[in-house]
């Protein structure tokens, strides 16, 4: 009988690995051209969010991919990863991609830019792992929304997470409440973006 | 394509890889060597460390009864350790009374043999045996009913107590890749031990069942083992009422054979429940026992007859009959064999008829 | 600061936050069945603590092996899930083996629940945190013992706990895993109150 | 010699009420539990473990007559983890969204003790139907009680149900923030294990 040698338990794990890495593998390949999609598409919404760029409710997923082709100009060499919204050759906006370690996983996301370098348009996140409910509120357009408008700090740190007791200034918005870990890891994510942003635009710009 | 078959194998590889490493391991870790079971004091087994004792046992032919196989699920594998047995485990807790903790009973699927270890079973566990068979006959009794006669090959007699049952071995066949066995009361007369004859119904899709339908041959070869079960007529004089349905009616087939050879005189009346006309079977051999046994009835009771203008005898459910004819049971003891919905229906019935609890005797299909 | 000693604070703090910030059963929810389960005395739960800290730092590591060299050069990154969980199978069972072997004791107290450390969210949830987190070797190895240890910290406190209640009258309904939980729900509030020692705003 | 109808009758009410993996077993609350903030969440997490229970019983309860016992672990596993695998990737294929809101807990699913429990406990020594069956109402018994749980955070905790904001409970009622945190987790639980347990003694002290 075959299923009293010794090695029966090594030729049986092998095969059904066999069995079940092959199902999976292909699976896998065939998903693979429709995750990747959904990645990028999920990064064009956020840059397009980001910069306030309104798109109907009811636009399909092509037209947002179309007005992400027609009005963001992919970086260049010298414009360290950022993106730009550019219509009739004028610019309209910067989208900064940032991305750094949340409470599970990284988080990355986009921050919108107005041509003043200093004006934040909004802010959109294409991945993150956060608890849902809690710090996955991060992507919820309540939060967001608070972003609208505030300026980059040029002292301290760029932006504020304050807690929602705290008065709000031009500089601050309020932190999700229930969800401090995250609260505090999405500012420093924030912040070191933002700091790298100052210190190559708007340094820069003042400096000239 | 290359790519997907070499990562497939270097995957596979990795998987058989930490098996080898899990035999190799077992082989320097897990090997308990030569241990000794000693039973009721006497007898002495010797057997391969590292298994449990349920398994252990079973391989020496002392079958303890069990039915999850080991999974310590069903709490029917106890058993006394006086000495080896390690703590007690948590598995076992949720089945042992607080008195069987301190008569240190055990489940013995949970308990795994690393040393020397003594136990106590009941005598008659020991006397059970497996016995290779053949079968010589198989007669139809109704459309899902047959009866099996085995004659005894090795060992070539039995020795049991009417009312008790034997495990049926049924091997792998075409659709059912498991082996297992199934408990069936014996019905044949005692006074010819070299043979067991067991009536069996079927039950569709049954492992067991379906083996002794479909695939039994007359002159095939068989293995049983037993006799089990405590199913027993007691030593009084008092009268007693037999309820039974289907295949129920084996054990009680038995006892009666008993009390014919042994020219017991007790009153007994024996309800038999059946659905309909093409349930109903041994009516012959029933009416036989009313002959040699002056003081025994047959009652069939017929819950839906399907020509009840030509059914002359009792309809219903088989309590209602028994509620009928029964006025007052406080003096008398019943013996019940049947499904457990039947079973616990005349239990209600025998109590309001006063009689007390400790003279209802049965024996439940699980 | 030096690569290395660079890399031994980051594994150092990394090892902290997870015995507090970011506990494996009080907050991230990982290990909770053992948890409620092997809870009921201090001596057991130590025990167990002690099997998942080996655990944990053991597989963590060669996890991270087999995930950088086997994985990552075949694109396979998806696969991670199996190749863990069955590494962290064929470790625990090979463990269990051992235990069996040299400490009956230790293994008739962990009972049943020797085979539920494969099963064990909180080391495959360490495994994975640490692909997705990206940590080296080191801090791999120290993320993996951090946890451990801070798991065993919950389950043999929640376990001091549970024996002081021994002797409470609480209603039958609650006893056991109900009143378990409630005890973790409270814990889990003060562990929240360690979150803002290690990241110092 | 039972009959197979009340046999699977008796395998759906254990699974359901009378053995429920959750308040009588007190298994596999790990990783679902932080979902269950959101019932959204809750919903699809509890379907894909009770897809994944079903599938992974009826395949270990197949394979069980030619498994090795020393290996049986690791093949339990590699099955249980090759289900999940292809739950999760199908989500990212066909569900970006919610992929992206349940994250690191899909893949977790594979240590949920309740789907290796099962497997041990029931799938390794039954037929392949009766398993599924019994895989398929633990899953479904579990569902139950974590929905229950979910009901109860979202509710109280963010005064929505479904995302949907509910009369009374998003207006006048004082949110409770410790609700959507892990410990609200733990005393909803507690809460429902305690009522279900009552209701079972009770029911039975009065049969008996």
């Amino acid at each position: 009988m075959i299923r009293q040698k010794k090695w029966y338990p090594i030729l049986y794990m092998f095969l059904v690995t066999v069995f079940f890495s092959t199902i999976l593998i292909s699976f896998s390949r065939y998903t693979r051209d429709l995750v990747e999609a959904n990645r990028k598409l999920a990064f064009e919404k956020a840059v397009l969010k980001a910069l306030s760029i309104p798109l109907p409710v009811t636009a399909s997923n092509m037209d947002w991919h179309n007005t992400y082709l027609e009005k963001i100009k992919e970086p260049q060499e010298d414009l360290q990863g950022v993106y730009i919204y550019k219509s009739d050759d004028m610019v309209i906006g910067y989208a900064l991609p940032f991305e750094g370690q949340g409470f599970w996983a990284p988080i990355r996301g986009v921050i919108g830019i107005a041509t003043d370098k200093r004006t934040i348009t909004g802010i959109a996140m294409y991945e993150q792992n956060e608890t849902p409910g809690l710090g996955a509120e991060i992507t919820k357009p309540e939060f967001r929304a608070q972003f609208e408008g505030k300026q980059i700090a040029l002292q301290g740190n760029p932006l504020e997470i304050k807690q929602v007791t705290e008065e709000l200034d031009q500089h601050s918005v309020h932190a999700i409440t229930g969800a401090t870990q995250t609260s505090i890891r999405f500012e420093k994510i924030l912040n070191d973006a933002l700091e790298k942003w100052k210190t190559e635009f708007l340094h820069g710009d003042n400096r000239q | 394509m290359i790519d997907i078959l070499t990562a497939i194998f270097i995957i596979s590889s990795t998987a058989a890889g930490l098996a080898a490493i899990l035999v190799v391991a077992e082989r320097f870790f897990a090997d308990y060597g030569e241990c000794l079971i000693t039973i009721n004091n006497d007898e002495k087994r010797t057997v391969k460390g590292g298994g449990s004792l349920l398994e252990s046992l079973t391989s020496e032919k002392i079958f303890i009864p069990s039915a999850c196989g080991g999974r310590g699920t069903c709490g029917y594998c106890k058993c006394k350790v006086l000495k080896g047995g390690g703590i007690l485990l948590p598995t076992e807790e949720p089945y042992l009374s607080a008195e069987e903790k301190k008569n240190n009973m055990r489940l013995s699927c949970q308990i795994k043999i690393r040393e020397d270890i003594d136990i106590e079973i009941p005598e008659e566990l020991l006397a059970v045996k497996e016995y290779k068979v053949i079968c010589k006959k198989i007669v139809d009794l109704t459309y899902d009913m047959k009866q099996f006669i085995f004659s005894l090959q090795e060992p070539a007699k039995i020795s049991y107590t009417p009312g008790q049952y034997v495990q049926l071995f049924a091997p792998k066949y075409d659709g059912n890749t498991e082996e297992v066995y199934r408990a069936y009361s014996i019905s044949s007369d005692p006074a010819d031990n070299t043979i067991v004859e067991l009536i069996i119904r079927l039950v569709p899709n049954g492992i067991c069942t379906t083996y002794c339908f479909k695939h039994l041959k007359e002159g095939d070869q068989a293995l049983l083992n037993g006799p089990y079960g405590d199913f027993r007529l007691t030593d009084t004089n008092a009268k007693i009422i037999f309820i039974a349905g289907g295949s129920g009616i084996a054990p009680i087939k038995c006892m009666l054979h008993h009390m014919q050879n042994i020219t017991c005189l007790r009153e007994a009346v024996f309800y038999f429940g059946v659905n309909s006309e093409k349930d109903l079977c041994m009516v012959d051999t029933m009416r036989a026992f009313e002959k040699t046994l002056p003081k025994f009835k047959f009652v069939p009771v017929m819950s839906r007859p399907e020509h009840p203008e030509k059914w002359k005898g009792e309809t219903g459910l088989v309590t209602e009959a028994v509620l009928r004819n029964e006025k007052n049971a406080d003096q008398s003891e019943a013996y019940l064999c049947g499904s457990p919905g039947m079973i616990d229906a005349s239990i209600v019935v025998l109590k309001k008829l006063g009689m007390k609890e400790s003279n209802i005797f049965y024996d439940k299909f699980s | 600061m030096t690569g290395l000693t660079g890399e031994m604070t980051h594994a150092l703090v990394v090892c902290f936050s997870a015995i507090f910030t970011g506990n494996m059963v009080l907050s991230y929810f990982l290990g909770l069945c053992p948890f409620i389960g092997v809870s009921r005395e201090i001596k057991t739960a130590f025990g167990l603590g002690t099997a998942v800290v080996f655990v944990l730092t053991f597989t963590s590591g060669i996890n991270w092996a087999a995930y950088h060299y086997i994985l990552v050069p075949l694109e396979l990154d998806f696969f991670r899930f199996i190749l863990f969980i069955i590494i962290i199978a064929a470790f625990v069972q090979f463990v269990e083996m051992i235990i069996e072997r040299f400490s009956p004791l230790l293994y008739v107290n962990l009972g049943i629940f020797l085979p539920l450390i494969t099963v064990n969210c909180a080391i495959l949830g360490v495994s994975l945190f640490m692909v997705i987190r990206d940590y080296s070797l080191i801090v791999t190895v120290a993320y993996g013992f951090g946890s451990g240890l801070g798991w065993m910290l919950a389950i043999v406190s929640m376990a001091g706990i549970r024996q002081r209640l021994n002797e409470s009258r609480i209603p039958y309904g609650l006893q056991g895993p109900g009143i378990t939980l409630i005890i973790a729900g409270l814990m889990a509030l003060a562990f929240i109150g360690f979150s803002g020692v290690l990241q110092g705003r | 010699m039972s009959s197979n109808k009340s046999a699977s009758k008796k395998i759906i009410l254990d699974g359901l009420w009378g053995n429920n993996p959750i308040f009588r077993q007190v298994l596999g609350i790990c990783s679902t539990l932080a979902v269950t903030n959101l019932v959204i969440n809750t919903a699809v997490m509890c379907a894909a473990l009770t897809l994944t229970t079903a599938l992974s019983c009826f395949t270990v309860s197949l394979l069980r007559a030619y498994t090795p016992r020393r290996i049986r672990m690791m093949v339990q596993t590699l099955i249980i983890a090759s289900y999940v695998i292809m739950v999760d990737l199908y989500l990212k294929a066909y569900w970006p969204e919610m992929s992206a809101n349940l994250g690191p807990y899909v893949g977790l699913i594979i240590t949920n003790c309740i789907i290796m429990g099962r497997c041990e406990a029931f799938a390794v020594a039954n037929p392949p139907v009766p398993s599924l069956v019994d895989g398929l109402f633990n899953g479904l018994g579990y569902s139950l009680i974590l929905l229950a749980v979910s009901i109860t955070r979202e509710l109280l905790g963010m005064g929505t149900i479904l995302g949907y904001p509910m009369p009374y409970f998003s207006t006048l009622w004082d949110k409770w923030i410790i609700m959507v945190m892990p410990p609200g987790a733990f005393f909803t639980l507690a809460l429902i294990i305690w009522l279900c347990r009552s209701i079972q003694t009770t029911g039975r002290e009065k049969t008996s």
